[in-house]
């Protein structure tokens, strides 16, 4: 065989990359991933632009994410004009967010991953082979889109959320109806942790990367950044993020203190915060156990949404108008959780209140180094191989970070 | 029956055209077994370009040398090509400081490092081949992607839709945002087909489907302007979807 | 038989009593504060103060857009069962019920379509006075168009005259009598007077292509549709077909359509017998004041003044058809 | 009869004229006035399921065994699909609609027939007409123009009526077109041109013209040159229609209908119609 690389288009994942193994005569000796995501230039995209137009922007940045991308450039610009939300926005803000997380979960376990366990490729291969589990994974997807939809207007890109408020106020019967949804599918996503966490795994464990996580709001939301070691407050946050700009990828990379790359996600959060019930999941916390992480997050996310839910309910709805903003000068950032990891939307405003400097820091950049490191520990681990094993192992890894290259190279 | 062969690629985009058909939960799985998709990397493994396909949906816009080349060659081996989404028949939100350096754009991201120096000023697809139907929309309605399924699979191309947002909007009698409230409601010139999804929720329409043929732009502009916005205002809302928008 | 009387305060009676004979719907304030014909709650009071409601109550006839048909590979093409519930429409103007009466001449012609017909058979118009504002224009030109009602209240200083127009409002009345009262009243000369009356003399058929006042129209018309959406007379619709995922099925369906966008006389190939927006303003003059087919003849304007409180460029075709009127005589 | 619901038909040949015509023979019930009852002039609608409805004409002749004859260029959303469309597919008819060509009219007189195009398609409807009842009229002159030699549709048919001397027959193309063994005697000519030559008595002669609408100026004032009155000219007009029963508003020619009132008109009944032939 001869020597040189080849380079795999990654499949099922959000956004265009390829990894690629190096090859020296039949032996892989090296792997690499690349994000060729087109930069849309979104941080130049949005200098010039009133603060209202900016989360309509900014959540264009990716579908998937659309709704926390959308709710963290709320989060900052309202920091940055000092706008006070009401408890009822935070709340269906909240939820918005929770119904993404469903959404985001749900289509990775059951359409993207979900065929790695069973051998077979794709959708097309779940509706083949396991037709009855795919039709669970959307019914609990669907959801995902309904909450959100119900919030936002749209499942994806929505609109509903505004600067100071929500357009239209969601009506009662509408939280009801999600609220029986959210009933009816309690159990199956329950069980589905069971089914999750009882698939075979390919993966063998890697080492594990350094995890970092926002803290200090509630579930997905706060103020902070923490790792096993250090807090880090949000208005520092960006600077200990440390994005460079390296010369073989479109993304941005963050590494801990300059040099350890490190680990945002469902794993990240579950390790920093591990729910004693589920700790009985994790025989290993390395990256082959982000599936288990991520059914578990599910069911987080569904019995937090029931609060929401139950919580907007019981303050009963009110119609409120957005507050104002006014028009001021300012800076503000804001970090949450997205579905794959820690998310930062920094902007500053001139007096007029126009975008003078926009930084957005996503999941999949900061995970790229981490990627990276684990693709080049299964190429040791993995030695003696067949290509086409290796192969199909490394993609398989990929898959476990979720990457959203989308984000990524924004 | 034979499945069609579909192909469903994406330039640069967000992913949501792709996402909103991955969105149609209760068809997917019957939409996986009348389709073949043989490309399409989001949702199916291996992502080979191989032998014809009765149809390629695309998404997204171009704006990199190899984008150029994978549209070049899904043209070729397409009896349709369907530019998908508003980025594919517009150019989008990539597009919205289209006219301006492109160099100068990418430096205030990448700095002076030349990472992604290959990058152009992103442009629809119609510019770069022919493109035999379109839907609209950032994102599309999922009913509109669906009946393009259902549509292909007769030999049938989507009718296209001549009227604005407006229009709709009207019909689901809302209350008229910019006439009423003085609201920056970019209806007028939007074209339809979203059943006015943004003003039936009292959210002014951001314009996300592109201009609605025969935009009376000029008077639109007076109208605006009566309304306390200014001609700069409204073409720099309007090419947030669409760059070429012009006095 | 002469007008009976109802108290202002049995309003509410009235209404609960006429629940009875169907679904109540008619002019109800919306959060919004937008005025549309919908189904009035038990306890509340449709908004009687409204001079108009954004939609004519046409949208119950024809709905903006519907299932005209069914098709699956085994039944061919079907209507669809609609199981037509009987409607009540509380408040109707009289420019709304001429209007109905036009959209009867032109569904329950020779070949009455089967969907109107059942819904109209199905509804009961309850009319009443109104006091046209500067958008009305009822009581400036006679119209042939009758404003035909099952009962109609006249509103008086604390009650209203009620009288029935048809058997069913006899039904009605009949059926609410318990709160009637028998008084001599005199009803005041009502706004109704312009309907059901002929013009003496015919309108000239043609219209002047030259006339700037076309370009002037379509230069400010944004193509927005308000208008003839808004309007008690506009029926153009469109017909849309869509099939099924399963290859097996599909729908048909009809949708509100409109004469003043692009396509509305496109045919294959992108030829248009309505280039530009002038041309179709005059299509749309002339379907409005001069009448198309067997309808030729009748002015289908109301003059409700929807189109001119809808339009976002404050368009208005009353003046040039007062213009174009005072010609007839020229012919 | 309720023509509000397509009645179901059975595409039972269909066969390629032209790149883009195809003749289309629909099989229904016989009994079913849109297969038995229609005069030439007259269309129907033809549903193709799950894609969409469009207006036609008749091309053949009414039949006893329930066949219907359809002449359709694909241009469209729906008129493309059913190139692919093979015996045996289902299809949904609804018709007869509007006026044709009146008959009754023509009897005893000469009569001049100009198609231009597809318009041949109704043309031809109403001349299998006239050949069935020989006796009716007198001379039968066609006129007929196409863009290129290729696109002359039912050329065969009209050389063998030619050649039996049933009608006079002269053919025009735009441009000549690779067609080597071209129809003898075409000229290349616009379809107006042929009248230069023609020779006809105006006092016993009707015309019935269909054809592309940017000929019908040239076509009218060339027949008026001819002697013919207006109300011996009758032409097909064709606009956009959704329902063919008069409701949908799209096809007003002046305030007449076009569906409900023509398609077929005389000149005499537009005079004045202000863009009825443009
Ligand atoms: C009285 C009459 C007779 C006709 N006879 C024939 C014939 O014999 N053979 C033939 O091939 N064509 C004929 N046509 C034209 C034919 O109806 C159009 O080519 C056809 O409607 C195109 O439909 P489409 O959906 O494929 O095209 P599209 O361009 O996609 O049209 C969309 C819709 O527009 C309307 N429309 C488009 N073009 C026309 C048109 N020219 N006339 C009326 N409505 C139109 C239809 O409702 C159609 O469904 C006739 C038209 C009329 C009015
Ligand atoms: S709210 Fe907007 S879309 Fe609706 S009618 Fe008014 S301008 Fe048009
Ligand atoms: S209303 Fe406007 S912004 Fe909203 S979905 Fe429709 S076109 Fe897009
Ligand atoms: S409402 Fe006004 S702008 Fe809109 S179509 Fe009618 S005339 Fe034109």
């Amino acid at each position: 065989m001869s020597n040189g690389s080849k380079i795999d288009i990654l499949t099922r994942v959000e956004g265009h990359g390829s990894v690629e193994l190096v090859r020296d005569g039949g032996r892989v000796v090296d792997a690499c991933l690349h994000l060729s995501e087109s930069p849309r230039l979104f941080e130049a995209l949005l200098v010039g632009r009133r603060f209202d137009e900016i989360p309509d922007i900014a959540c264009r940045i990716c579908s998937i994410c659309s709704t926390v991308h959308k709710v963290s450039a709320l989060q900052a610009v309202e920091k940055a004009l000092a706008v006070n939300i009401s408890r009822q926005t935070g709340l269906l803000r909240e939820l918005a967010v929770q119904g993404g997380q469903i959404e985001s979960h749900a289509l990775h376990i059951f359409c993207l991953a979900l065929p790695d366990y069973l051998g077979v490729n794709g959708i097309q291969g779940l509706v083949a082979h396991e037709p009855e589990k795919l039709r669970m994974g959307l019914k609990i997807k669907k959801l995902g889109n309904l909450i959100q939809e119900t919030i936002g207007g749209r499942a994806i890109h929505p609109f509903n959320l505004l600067v100071g408020g929500v357009g239209k106020v969601p009506g009662a019967d509408q939280l009801l109806h999600l609220k029986d949804q959210l009933e009816e599918l309690r159990d199956e996503v329950t069980a589905s942790i069971a089914y999750v966490s009882g698939l075979n795994d390919i993966l063998p464990p890697l080492s594990m990367h350094p995890a970092c996580a926002v803290s200090g709001g509630p579930p997905l939301f706060g103020n902070r950044l923490v790792t096993s070691t250090e807090t880090i407050a949000v208005n520092s946050a960006a600077a200990w993020l440390d994005e460079q700009v390296e010369a073989h990828t479109y993304a941005k990379v963050s590494r801990f203190g300059g040099k350890i790359p490190f680990l945002v996600g469902p794993l990240a959060r579950l390790t920093l915060a591990m729910p004693a019930a589920y700790a009985h999941y994790f025989t290993d916390t390395s990256i082959r156990s982000a599936m288990k992480a991520r059914v578990i997050e599910l069911h987080l996310a569904v019995e937090r949404a029931q609060v929401l839910v139950d919580l907007l309910l019981n303050d009963g709805l009110k119609r409120e108008q957005p507050v104002v903003a006014i028009v001021a000068q300012g800076e503000g950032t804001s970090v949450m959780e997205a579905p794959r990891g820690v998310l930062l939307h920094s902007y500053r405003f001139d007096d007029r209140g126009v975008c003078c400097a926009a930084d957005i820091i996503t999941p999949t950049s900061i995970n790229q180094g981490a990627i990276a490191v684990s693709l080049k520990e299964l190429i040791v681990v993995m030695d003696g191989a067949e290509y086409e094993q290796i192969r199909t192992v490394a993609e398989m890894l990929v898959r476990c970070y979720d990457p959203c290259i989308s984000c990524a190279v924004h | 029956m034979k499945k069609m062969r579909v192909a469903i690629a994406g330039l640069t985009a967000c992913s949501g055209c792709q996402l909103a058909l991955l969105n149609c939960e209760d068809e997917l799985p019957e939409l996986f077994e009348k389709f073949a998709f043989h490309f399409f990397p989001m949702a199916c493994s291996p992502a080979l370009l191989e032998g014809e396909y009765d149809a390629a949906l695309v998404e997204g816009c171009l704006s990199m040398p190899h984008e150029k080349e994978l549209l070049l060659e899904l043209r070729k081996r397409s009896v349709h090509l369907i530019a998908l989404g508003t980025c594919a028949v517009w150019g989008g939100v990539a597009a919205l400081r289209n006219g301006e350096d492109r160099e100068w754009l990418r430096q205030q991201v990448y700095g002076h490092n030349p990472v992604a120096s290959e990058t152009f000023e992103p442009l629809p697809l119609h510019r770069v081949v022919k493109v035999d139907a379109a839907v609209t929309g950032c994102p599309p309605e999922k009913e509109e992607l669906l009946r393009l399924l259902a549509g292909l699979t007769r030999g049938a191309l989507p009718v296209g839709i001549d009227y604005p947002v407006c229009t709709e909007c009207r019909m689901r009698e809302n209350l008229c945002l910019l006439t009423e409230r003085d609201m920056f409601c970019l209806g007028l010139l939007t074209l339809g087909g979203c059943g006015a999804r943004c003003p039936s929720l009292g959210v002014p329409c951001e314009g996300c489907r592109g201009p609605v043929p025969e935009a009376n732009l000029a008077e639109a502009l007076e109208i605006y302007s009566e309304k306390g916005f200014g001609r700069i205002t409204v073409l720099d809302r309007l090419r947030r979807f669409c760059p070429e928008w012009k006095l | 038989m002469a007008p009976q009387y109802i108290a202002s305060h049995n309003l509410a009676a009235l209404l609960d009593r006429l629940r009875r004979y169907g679904e109540l719907h008619g002019p109800v304030r919306g959060d919004d504060e937008v005025v549309r014909f919908a189904a009035i709650a038990p306890g509340t009071l449709p908004d009687l103060s409204a001079l108009r409601t954004l939609l004519p109550p046409k949208k119950y006839l024809l709905h903006p857009q519907e299932t005209i048909l069914n098709y699956t590979a085994a039944a061919g093409y079907q209507m669809p069962a609609e199981e037509v519930r009987p409607l009540i429409l509380f408040g109707v103007h009289p420019c709304d019920l001429a209007g109905i009466n036009y959209l009867d001449r032109v569904f329950l012609g020779d070949a009455p379509d089967p969907l109107y017909a059942a819904r109209r058979s199905a509804l009961t118009l309850i009319g009443i006075s109104c006091t046209p504002d500067e958008f009305c224009s009822c009581h400036i030109s006679p119209s042939p168009l009758n404003a035909l009602t099952d009962l109609s209240l006249q509103s008086l200083a604390d009650g209203y005259a009620i009288s029935s127009g048809s058997p069913r409002g006899d039904e009605l009345l009949e059926g609410v009598k318990e709160i009637l009262e028998e008084r001599d009243i005199a009803v005041p000369e009502d706004t109704r007077r312009f309907f059901g009356q002929v013009a003496a003399e015919p309108l000239r058929q043609e219209l002047d292509a030259t006339l700037p006042d076309w370009q002037t129209l379509a230069d400010a018309c944004l193509g927005c549709g308000a208008c003839s959406i808004c309007c008690p007379t506009c029926y153009c619709f469109d017909v849309l077909e869509f099939g099924g995922l399963d290859g097996r099925s599909a729908v048909r369906l009809r949708q509100w359509d409109n004469c003043l966008l692009k396509c509305h006389a496109e045919v294959a190939g992108g030829m248009s017998f309505q280039k530009n927006r002038a041309e179709r303003f005059r299509y749309r003059y002339r379907h409005k004041f001069r009448g198309f087919g067997p309808l030729q003849g009748i002015p289908s304007c109301v003059g409700c003044g929807r189109c001119r409180v809808v339009c976002p460029a404050g368009l208005d075709l009353r003046p040039l058809a007062e213009r174009l009127d005072e010609g007839r005589h020229e012919q | 009869m309720n023509n509000n619901v397509p009645f179901p038909a059975v595409v039972s040949a269909i066969r390629p004229l032209t790149v883009e015509t195809s003749l289309i023979t629909l099989d229904t019930d016989p009994h079913h006035p849109v297969a038995a009852s229609f005069l030439p002039g007259q269309f129907l609608e033809l549903s193709l399921p799950g894609v969409g409805e469009f207006p036609v004409s008749y091309c053949g002749f009414p039949s006893v065994d329930g066949s219907i004859e359809l002449c359709i260029r694909h241009v469209g959303h729906v008129t493309t699909p059913l190139q692919t469309a093979a015996p045996g597919d289902g299809v949904g008819v609804r018709g007869p609609f509007g006026h044709g060509f009146p008959l009754s009219a023509y009897s005893g007189l000469d009569l001049l027939l100009i198609a231009g195009g597809l318009g041949m398609a109704p043309l031809r409807s109403l001349l299998l007409a006239l050949l069935k009842q020989r006796g009716l009229c007198g001379r039968l002159t066609l006129l007929y123009g196409a863009r290129e030699t290729g696109a002359l549709l039912f050329l065969d048919e009209l050389l063998e009526m030619q050649k039996r001397g049933v009608i006079e027959l002269q053919l025009t193309v735009d441009r000549p077109g690779y067609c080597l063994n071209g129809p003898p005697d075409c000229r290349v000519a616009m379809l107006p041109d042929l009248m230069d030559q023609l020779d006809v008595d105006p006092g016993r002669t009707c015309a019935a013209i269909c054809g592309p609408p940017v000929v019908y100026p040239l076509l009218v004032s060339g027949l008026r040159l001819l002697g013919l009155t207006d109300n011996r000219i009758h032409l097909s007009l064709e606009r956009r229609m959704k329902c063919g029963v008069g409701r949908c508003g799209h096809c007003a020619v002046g305030t007449r209908l076009c569906c409900a009132d023509g398609p077929v008109f005389s000149l005499a009944e537009l005079a004045g119609t202000e863009g009825a032939i443009v």
